[in-house]
């Protein structure tokens, strides 16, 4: 089946990344693939409301803003799911009574705009310097009506999808998922062949956060190598 | 809680003393607007605007809606200007500072009230179907000004979006697919543009285009909306210590010089943006 | 004091419930330690589930699910409305669930919480796709069914999620609405209650399993396991198909989340029983 | 050390490979920033440059922020925000204000002590430093009593800049110090909290300073160099 952008079915669109390019925030990422892009700012460790104060750890707090309109329960449920992907791997016991917060600004929406959420998080928080045990990457795909499978869909692609399939893995050795998010009318050896799709562009979006923040941090260390 | 941190006593000492001199902290003259860059594209609609470190995301869109019962043949904007967390710490979206909401009422003010937007070119079938045009403003980076910032992202994304064309054939309205039939402009009648003023020290010292450490410091602000046939839309002075009216007509002389370079950079902005890839 | 001196070595000087309360992760490692839980349930045992229909008189279709401790009533509103001008033909399904200060100290008032409103999302994904909404639809682009499904948690003792969709499915089951007329002319819809239909729904199994300190996985975890979790899985099956999975939290091995595929269709068997 | 790995979290640092010089006795690893052990290995949990002391077994990761988190015996610049019986509140940058005790400045005693206003700009140490109590600053050298540069800073102005360039700027033969030392007269004093307060003797040439300064971030020694002399030549 001919995608419409003429991609292969295992293809993502061209990833883009740029960090810290906002002043006010601690650190910050905007991350695309394709025409999906999400800017992420995020403070911390910062001063926490006492409603939110945990003495054991950071609370960690996500907001998600979507490209139009005002946020919608529908954002509520990505903050969540942003949240819960992140709560474990930042080492937030290394900051009690602190704050860290994750602001997230969609560009715009052309599909797979979970994902790319997930991976400007990570941008983002690395930026900051955020302690975490982990690198976080996410990807996408759906499953079409002639049961074809293909990876980072575009809006177009994702509605007439049977199912979608969000997962998002860790950077390291282990082979489990760290956020599963399929839904529609799928079997599980469609799942199966999603998830080794999923967990091959993971590793790609890990080798490109990886080299984003290689040049980024060279270029730093050749300066005060001076 | 987190609440934003006024400067130093040695910040706001300093620069008044330097601006009693006719130099700005940022090294800028008193007349200069900070590095102005625009980005539309590549959807239509699109538009970032970064003034100095400050960053604001405009983003246009519309939809088919039924018209209110009041105004049948007449399309519907709608305007969203908020300010987050993302722009400065200690933003909450739930609980808008005055200074927040003297913002987005002057956004509101500048864009929609001056009806720059052609509402009778929105209507698609006469009390039932009519486009409904939103904008929705993202403060991305609060650095000062935004007011400026935001009315320039505003009116540029405005000019840069396409909405799909219609045609109308008795009753029904065909909405053509935008990869069937090129989408259409939006009628824009005139482009409004804010330029503020800000006064420090006891009203004497001005600066155009206030940074966010003169904004903390100044006395009082002014700001003027006008568009690019040299007509006043909006004026806005909400408090502060009193102006000399000589200063006012001083202001306005000098906004109407800066809005000509400003709609300027806006066409500039348009002509160079990126094509869309669909 | 008394009692302390007596204790010997592992016995706790104190008793069971200030334990609980002091270390409440220990506590609940003593019991996954020994193969058990703390309120004797084996690791993949459900606790017992029950569903009551048509239980609020004034709703067009309700129900009552408990599982455990948890409960959750659901009651489904009719009203006629004007379809969605992007969607003509068909009427839509508005759900809401309700986690208030009465079922758990947890929960303050006013505005609905994260865990309410994520909730409330989740299930109305999963049901756009279980109604056929474009059968709600009365005349196009004039009339439409709106079904306002409210999901109120009276007790909550943790797997909200489950009782939630369990109940608003058993609501949809229990709907019957009226054949309705629609008069082009006067734009009156009206209702003949004599001639009541159901509506169709495909069933939905949903089935949240929690993985718990040091890789215990727990069928139907309770209020205080749900607290330690450091992931959960929800799996939601149709007859013949997988609807969604949902894994949160920590990272998990890929078997694991098959592993709980597997157990939703024990589970699911139960709940089909109970459900018909 | 010609040594530029760059690691990000996640990664597994091998630890042996350090260990060759080591007698096998001394077989003890140690952690700096950004490294901890999980799951018995040795796992980076920042992004930056992993360095390594084959002779103390010791590896760490630069990494440059803009949060400050502090850390005792570094110098800071705060500004006063409150004032409490037993001392100031200073606002150091960090997730929770510092306490400046009304008697840690030199010579201060019950009777004379400095009164700081709201607002007030000064340059102290980090004394107590713990996740779970909040910071302490003082004004003075406890060991000897003496200033010793710490105090109350007036005139002037302070500025915000990265970690990772105040760092350097501790350094005195940092590049733009050297460049703009040659050229202009000024005072400085550089908190490790990204906050670094200028003097010069007027106005304009403290902003030139500032400029300088700032623009150092992502230049080497020779374009902060010409850098600076054009800043110079536009006065």
């Amino acid at each position: 089946m001919q995608r419409p952008d003429r991609r292969e079915a295992n293809q993502i669109r061209s990833l883009h990344c740029m960090l810290g390019q906002l002043s006010r925030v601690d650190g910050s990422a905007q991350f695309s693939s394709g025409k999906t892009s999400v800017l992420c700012g995020v403070y911390g460790p910062i001063d926490v409301k006492v409603y939110d104060e945990k003495l054991d750890r950071a609370h960690i707090e996500v907001k998600f803003r979507p490209d139009i309109g005002v946020p919608t329960t529908k954002d509520k449920w990505v903050e969540s799911a942003v949240r819960s992907t992140f709560e474990k791997e930042v080492l937030a016991q290394l900051h009690p009574r602190t704050l860290v917060q994750i602001n997230l600004q969609v560009r715009e929406n052309d599909g797979s705009v979970d994902a790319t959420a997930i991976n400007a998080t990570t941008m983002a928080l690395v930026d900051a310097g955020v302690p975490m045990k982990t690198t976080v990457a996410a990807a996408a795909c759906v499953v079409l009506k002639d049961g074809s499978i293909v990876a980072d869909p575009t809006k177009e692609e994702a509605e007439l999808a049977v199912s979608t399939h969000t997962f998002a893995f860790a950077n390291g050795s282990s082979d489990g998922p760290l956020y599963v998010d399929s839904r529609g009318r799928f079997s599980m050896a469609e799942y199966n062949r999603c998830y080794d799709l999923c967990r091959l562009t993971c590793d790609r979006i890990l080798a490109f956060m990886r080299t984003a923040l290689e040049s980024k941090i060279q270029k730093e260390s050749a300066i005060s190598a001076v | 809680m987190v609440v934003e941190i006024g400067p130093s006593n040695i910040e706001s000492q300093f620069a008044l003393d330097a601006l009693r001199q006719g130099i700005r902290v940022d090294g800028r003259g008193i007349y200069d607007y900070r590095t102005l860059k625009i980005a539309c594209g590549p959807t239509p609609g699109l538009v970032e605007v970064q003034l100095g470190e400050t960053r604001v995301l405009a983003r246009v869109s519309c939809e088919v809606s039924r018209p209110f019962p009041d105004r049948p043949t007449e399309g519907i904007v709608q305007f969203n200007a908020e300010l987050s967390s993302m722009a400065a710490p200690g933003f909450d979206s739930g609980r808008p500072s005055t200074q927040e909401v003297a913002v987005a009422r002057m956004i509101e003010r500048t864009v929609k009230q001056s009806r720059a937007i052609d509402a009778e070119a929105l209507c698609i079938l006469a009390g039932d179907k009519v486009w409904a045009v939103r904008v929705d403003l993202h403060f991305l980076s609060h650095s000062g000004n935004l007011i400026d910032a935001a009315s320039i992202a505003a009116i540029t994304a405005l000019k840069h979006f396409k909405r799909p064309d219609v045609t109308v054939d008795g009753e029904e309205a065909i909405i053509h697919d935008p990869r069937d039939r090129n989408p259409v402009p939006l009628s824009i009648h005139h482009t409004p543009i804010c330029v503020t003023f800000g006064f420090l020290g006891d009203g004497e010292l001005m600066v155009v285009d206030p940074s966010l450490l003169e904004e903390q410091v100044q006395v009082s602000s002014f700001t003027i909306t006008l568009n690019a046939h040299r007509e006043i839309c909006a004026l806005s002075k909400a408090g502060g210590v009193p102006l000399d009216q000589e200063q006012i007509d001083r202001c306005t002389q000098l906004a109407l010089t800066k809005v000509e370079e400003l709609n300027e950079k806006i066409s500039e902005a348009i002509k160079s943006a990126v094509p869309d890839t669909n | 004091m008394a009692a302390a001196e007596t204790t010997t070595p592992g016995q706790l000087s104190f008793a069971i419930e200030t334990f609980e309360r002091i270390h409440p992760t220990e506590f609940q490692r003593r019991f996954l330690s020994q193969g058990t839980r703390h309120d004797g349930r084996g690791f993949a045992q459900f606790r017992p589930t029950h569903i009551v229909r048509s239980t609020i008189s004034t709703a067009q279709g309700s129900a009552t699910v408990r599982i455990g401790n948890t409960t959750v009533v659901c009651g489904i509103k009719a009203e006629v409305s004007e379809p969605d001008v992007s969607t003509p033909k068909a009427g839509y399904l508005v759900t809401n669930v309700e986690l208030s200060p009465m079922c758990s100290a947890r929960f303050r008032p006013g505005a609905p919480s994260e865990q309410a409103q994520v909730a409330s999302e989740h299930i109305s994904r999963l049901f756009q796709s279980a109604i056929d909404v474009e059968s709600l639809g009365i005349e196009e682009g004039r009339a439409c069914w709106v079904l306002y499904a409210d999901i109120v948690c009276i007790k909550h003792d943790g797997n909200v999620l489950d009782a939630a969709i369990v109940a608003l499915q058993a609501a949809l089951r229990d709907l019957q609405l009226p054949k309705v007329e629609f008069d082009a002319v006067s734009g009156v819809v009206s209702a003949d209650k004599s001639k009541m239909q159901p509506l169709e729904v495909e069933a939905l199994y949903p089935t949240t399993l929690s993985v718990l300190d040091g890789n215990y996985l727990v069928a139907d975890a309770d209020d205080a396991e749900e607290q330690m979790a450091a992931s959960s899985v929800l799996v939601v099956l149709t007859d013949s198909a997988v609807a969604n999975i949902w894994k949160r939290g920590a990272l998990v091995e890929r078997k694991l989340v098959e592993k709980c595929v597997a157990m939703a269709e024990a589970r699911k068997q139960e709940l089909a029983t109970l459900l018909n | 050390m010609a040594d530029t790995k760059v690691v990000i979290p996640g990664d597994v640092i091998d630890t042996t490979i350090h260990m060759e010089t080591g007698d096998g006795d001394d077989s003890v690893v140690r952690l700096g920033p950004g490294l901890t052990q999980i799951n018995d290995s040795v796992t980076s949990i920042s992004a930056g440059v992993l360095h390594s002391n084959p002779e103390t077994h010791q590896h760490w990761v630069v990494s440059n922020k803009r949060r400050y988190v502090p850390a005792e015996g570094e110098p800071v610049v705060g500004v006063v925000t409150a004032r409490h019986g037993e001392g100031y509140r200073v606002d150091i940058g960090s997730a929770h204000d510092a306490l400046l005790p009304l008697l840690a400045f030199e010579g201060a005693t019950k009777r004379n002590k400095p009164n700081l206003a709201v607002g007030t700009v000064v340059y102290g140490r980090v004394v107590v430093a713990n996740p779970v109590m909040d910071p302490e600053i003082e004004c003075y050298n406890s060991n000897t009593g003496k200033a010793e540069g710490y105090g109350e800073l007036s005139s002037g102005f302070v500025f915000q800049c990265s970690l990772g360039l105040a760092r350097r700027l501790m350094d005195a033969q940092a590049p733009v110090l050297n460049a703009l030392g040659d050229e202009v007269p000024f005072e400085a004093a550089v908190g490790l909290n990204g906050r670094v307060w200028v003097h010069a003797e007027t106005p304009a040439a403290t902003i030139l300073v500032t400029n300088a300064i700032r623009n150092s971030e992502f230049l080497d020694a020779r374009q902060t160099k010409q850098m600076v002399k054009e800043l110079l030549a536009r006065q």
